[in-house]
């Protein structure tokens, strides 16, 4: 930089006498941004670029200023998550040696979400689910020690890594269950086909200690639950096609289950429904549960909400209905929602943008048009 | 297909860490083939946001939405045969409702579905494949989702990546092939 | 396949009885199309993925069923272009081992335009010019014995490769001329700042035989010339930002300039300007030429054409006007026209669609919209 | 820059084959700094279809396109430093008019250009830089050539990945950074 400076001043000094009274703009430095830590109303956008798709991203947004504040490049089909402490972001994602063809290389990659530099990354067998992303395809352990990450070949099984050390492991089969879903240190519990969590416990080495099927909660027939779980306070709420709510309580040795209760009247149910890409958030403290709700039958549970409804998860009461339409947005596919005591809702729709919401009263505050291509997962700290 | 998830979820776990995958596809597909002629697991991807995506619209078809002629024009989302197509449809991309585009690798794993043909008022069996080897084709994508199921029920399940077992597992675009009349 | 096959017997002799007299609908059989050769209304389409920049394609647009007959990866600011016979496309490329990021690879790949699948490739030193593909950054000797391509480190040079042996060959300095534009089997003419032409010669070996500086055929500093020449039959046109008409006559040792004439009125100069991506095409048998045309100052020269003018170049007199806006079109940033008897006009916009026109009335033919995001070069055998 | 240029071609062929790539920039950079105090070669990018990008338009910025406020507006194009800005802003990335956003470096070679600043009706010279080492920002896309030309001239344009010599080569988005008041 100081050649510049230098160039700058003599270049400043070479330059004929102003017109004006007022001195010349001063020679800039060229630098690079940090950020400063999290707070509650930052966000993070995972963009599939489902139309370009070796090129995802996450990008940072402010819930206040409404600046974007970078991007962590996501590869093919990735999945993401926050570390514990929201300080790391962790993508796991494919790579090809030729862009879209070539050798493959699955890999995680730890971003520290204050200067958006990757750190470190884990090479991982080919095995890495690729699907939509969701809080399970890969997730931390409470403590932050082990890193789980969801396996499909299509045999389901996950990999144990230690993201402080940089290996792997384990793997660890899960008997065609699918995803990650943790708890406490050690804990991992998968969705079976059957509506059973199959619940893994490891060791201090990250081998698998045990394991045990729970019963099943849900009917995977007649009503299957979304795999985007919602998180609550000791746990994850499922919600299903037709709108019941299972919130499974993760806190204890296995998976406790809560009586499921209804997003929807009797009159309603079938007719509205849940939809999108990320189909819930609760704001713990206040315990207030948001859900794209759209008019719909089978098959239409990908499509977005033309309203959000909102739900006092203590007395399982509908409490507000926010229709989108009247501000010119489109379907919402994505919601999330902030965890400080002015909470914002997020909400990202069918084209792409990203609305802002006072989650208090849904008064809408901001859209920012085009985050990205495909923003389909809000995760914030 | 009760009894095939059953066999999945609880035999699945011994192969899966010491068969290869190619041989572990291979014997699902005996297993599957001699327990009810179904070929295993689904195709398909994820996808949203038709409208809002660079190539999300439709070329000019022939079909107008929501008619007759739109179930019937193979580069209409509507075309009866794509009810649980999510992604792009091969026929907007060098292929067609049930080939390839010029060099892709249709998906060795498939998965199947039930689709409703409005002019013979018959139900057809389709296997859902994905094309596989180059980037997204990005044209015609279409999202429909007529008995599709979370990723827990994979053989009926369109969001992963059904190219996920090809050499190269990019996914270009998805196809809809009849394998023959459903039972009623 | 022919586990389907059977498959879809055994179920359709399972099926119970049609309601209807029409049989039911054949099994399918899965295949993967090839396309049949080349035809003259066939278009190869740079989609540079601005946005998405390391996703590049080629995709390949009939120009009589306004199809979409497949896609050619293309990787990160790409180069391209046919073999003399049309059989190969030919894309010069960048590849990071982790999409964004890592260790960079340079290669050209040779694309079969039947099966559209890559038949071999050359790996490059990492020096291969980053910039607007046009014909010049990819090309082939005439008689497809070379291949060159132009290096930017930023030291100007170029490869000169074997594409039969699939080698390197050699790396010549240009003294700081960029781009390569082949003439006969053996002759590499590159621009140089100072207006002129360089041009090596190559021995049989694909080595420096000799090298000649032309004279300034043009002024860079009152009026610069876009690097995207337009293919006549004896060499390239080179079009100025004002509106001059370069041509190059490239069949003898040495290029030699015709007189250049203007594209404008004395009155219309300066004000009324070429711009875009490819500002120009020539259907050759009738000598006509199409320039985007666009009212516009001083630096306008990207702007895209509200015209398409076309001129004859036998009497170098403009022939017709194209106003594109009627047809709700954005200004033409790429321009194209086939080569045979009943030529189409290709047109790529400011909007990412391409339109296609009798390249002898005007007259709108269609308009494929989106074709890619940012379709900037149009290419045809 | 007549001599600049001059030199440049007719010196470049020696070196260009002996010399490695980091070695050649510094002579080159010795060679400009002592000639002209003018820092080596341009930034930036190519780019077209603003208005046709998914994330080609501008963001919500306090100023009206066409106004004297868009020319203070380091969110919009037409900011008065960037008269030949061809990219992605860096000020809409993370970053501001005259920084890289996290996790990207600036490209060591760069170019200047002149632009005049409505406020104090001075001609400042500013340096294009790009930043590099992510993918494509896909925010504010802005394509301006005030005295922008051919590649042939290449401390004069835009066309080119001026990224192209950082160790990670891909194009993130561009600054412009006042270096001085313009000679008049």
């Amino acid at each position: 930089m100081n050649i510049f400076l230098m160039r700058a001043a003599l270049l400043s000094l070479a330059a004929s006498a102003p017109l004006l009274a007022a001195p010349p703009l001063p020679a800039e430095h060229l630098t690079v941004t940090t950020l400063p830590p999290n707070n509650p109303h930052r966000i993070y956008v995972l963009d599939d670029a489902f139309t370009n798709e070796i090129d995802a991203r996450v990008h940072l947004f402010d819930g206040d200023t409404y600046r974007r504040l970078g991007q962590i490049d996501a590869g093919f089909n990735p999945g993401f998550n926050l570390s514990p402490d929201g300080k790391t972001t962790v993508v796991g994602t494919t790579y090809y040696s030729r862009g879209s063809r070539g050798t493959r290389t699955d890999v995680v990659e730890f971003t520290d979400n204050t200067t958006l530099s990757i750190t470190h990354e884990i090479v991982l067998p080919p095995k890495r689910a690729m699907t939509l992303p969701t809080y399970f395809n890969v997730a931390y352990s409470a403590d932050s020690h082990f890193l789980y990450v969801s396996y499909v070949t299509p045999a389901a099984s996950f990999g144990v890594l230690d993201p402080a050390k940089n290996t792997v492991l384990e793997e660890i089969d899960t008997a065609g269950c699918v995803l990650v879903i943790p708890s406490g240190p050690n804990r991992v519990s998968s969705l079976c086909e059957s509506g059973r969590l199959l619940t893994v416990t490891l060791d201090a080495e990250g081998h698998e200690a045990s394991r045990a099927l729970s019963d099943a909660f849900f009917d995977p027939d007649r009503d299957p639950v979304f795999v985007q779980g919602v998180p609550m306070t000791d746990g994850f709420a499922f919600v299903s096609f037709l709108g019941e709510v299972h919130e499974v309580d993760f806190s204890g040795a296995q998976p406790a289950f809560h009586q499921p209760w209804s997003l929807v009247s009797a009159t309603e149910k079938g007719h509205w429904r849940p939809g999108g890409t990320q189909i819930g958030a609760i704001h713990r403290k206040s315990g207030k549960l948001f859900v794209p709700m759209h008019r719909g039958g089978e098959g239409s549970h990908k499509e977005g909400g033309t309203e959000i409804w909102v739900f006092d998860m203590k007395t399982r009461q509908r409490t507000a209905r926010w229709p989108v339409k009247p501000h010119k947005l489109a379907p919402v596919l994505a919601v999330q929602v902030s965890q400080d005591e002015a909470p914002i809702l997020f909400a990202a729709t069918a084209h792409s943008d990203v609305a802002v919401f006072d989650a208090r009263t849904g008064q809408l505050r901001h859209v920012e048009k085009q985050l990205g291509q495909t923003p389909w997962v809000l995760l914030n700290p | 297909m009760r009894s095939i998830d059953h066999l999945f979820e609880n035999s699945s776990r011994a192969l899966a860490r010491h068969t290869s995958r190619r041989s572990l596809l291979a014997t699902l597909g005996r297993i599957l083939t001699g327990a009810a002629l179904i070929p295993l697991l689904p195709v398909d991807r994820s996808s949203r946001a038709a409208a809002a995506e660079p190539g999300g619209t439709l070329p000019e078809a022939a079909s107008v939405k929501g008619t007759k002629a739109a179930a019937d024009d193979p580069l209409s989302c509507e075309y009866w045969k794509y009810c649980a197509v999510d992604g792009f449809l091969c026929s907007c991309c060098g292929g067609s409702s049930n080939a390839c585009p010029p060099g892709t690798a249709p998906s060795p794993i498939t998965w199947i579905g039930t689709c409703h043909n409005p002019t013979d008022d018959r139900d057809y069996i389709v296997s859902y494949n994905d094309c596989c080897g180059k980037a997204s084709c990005g044209n015609c994508e279409c999202n429909r989702n007529e008995r599709e199921k979370p990723m827990y029920r994979p053989s009926r399940n369109n969001d992963m990546n059904w190219c996920m077992a090809n050499a190269d597992s990019n996914y270009h675009c998805s196809v809809s092939v009849i394998l023959g009349v459903a039972e009623k």
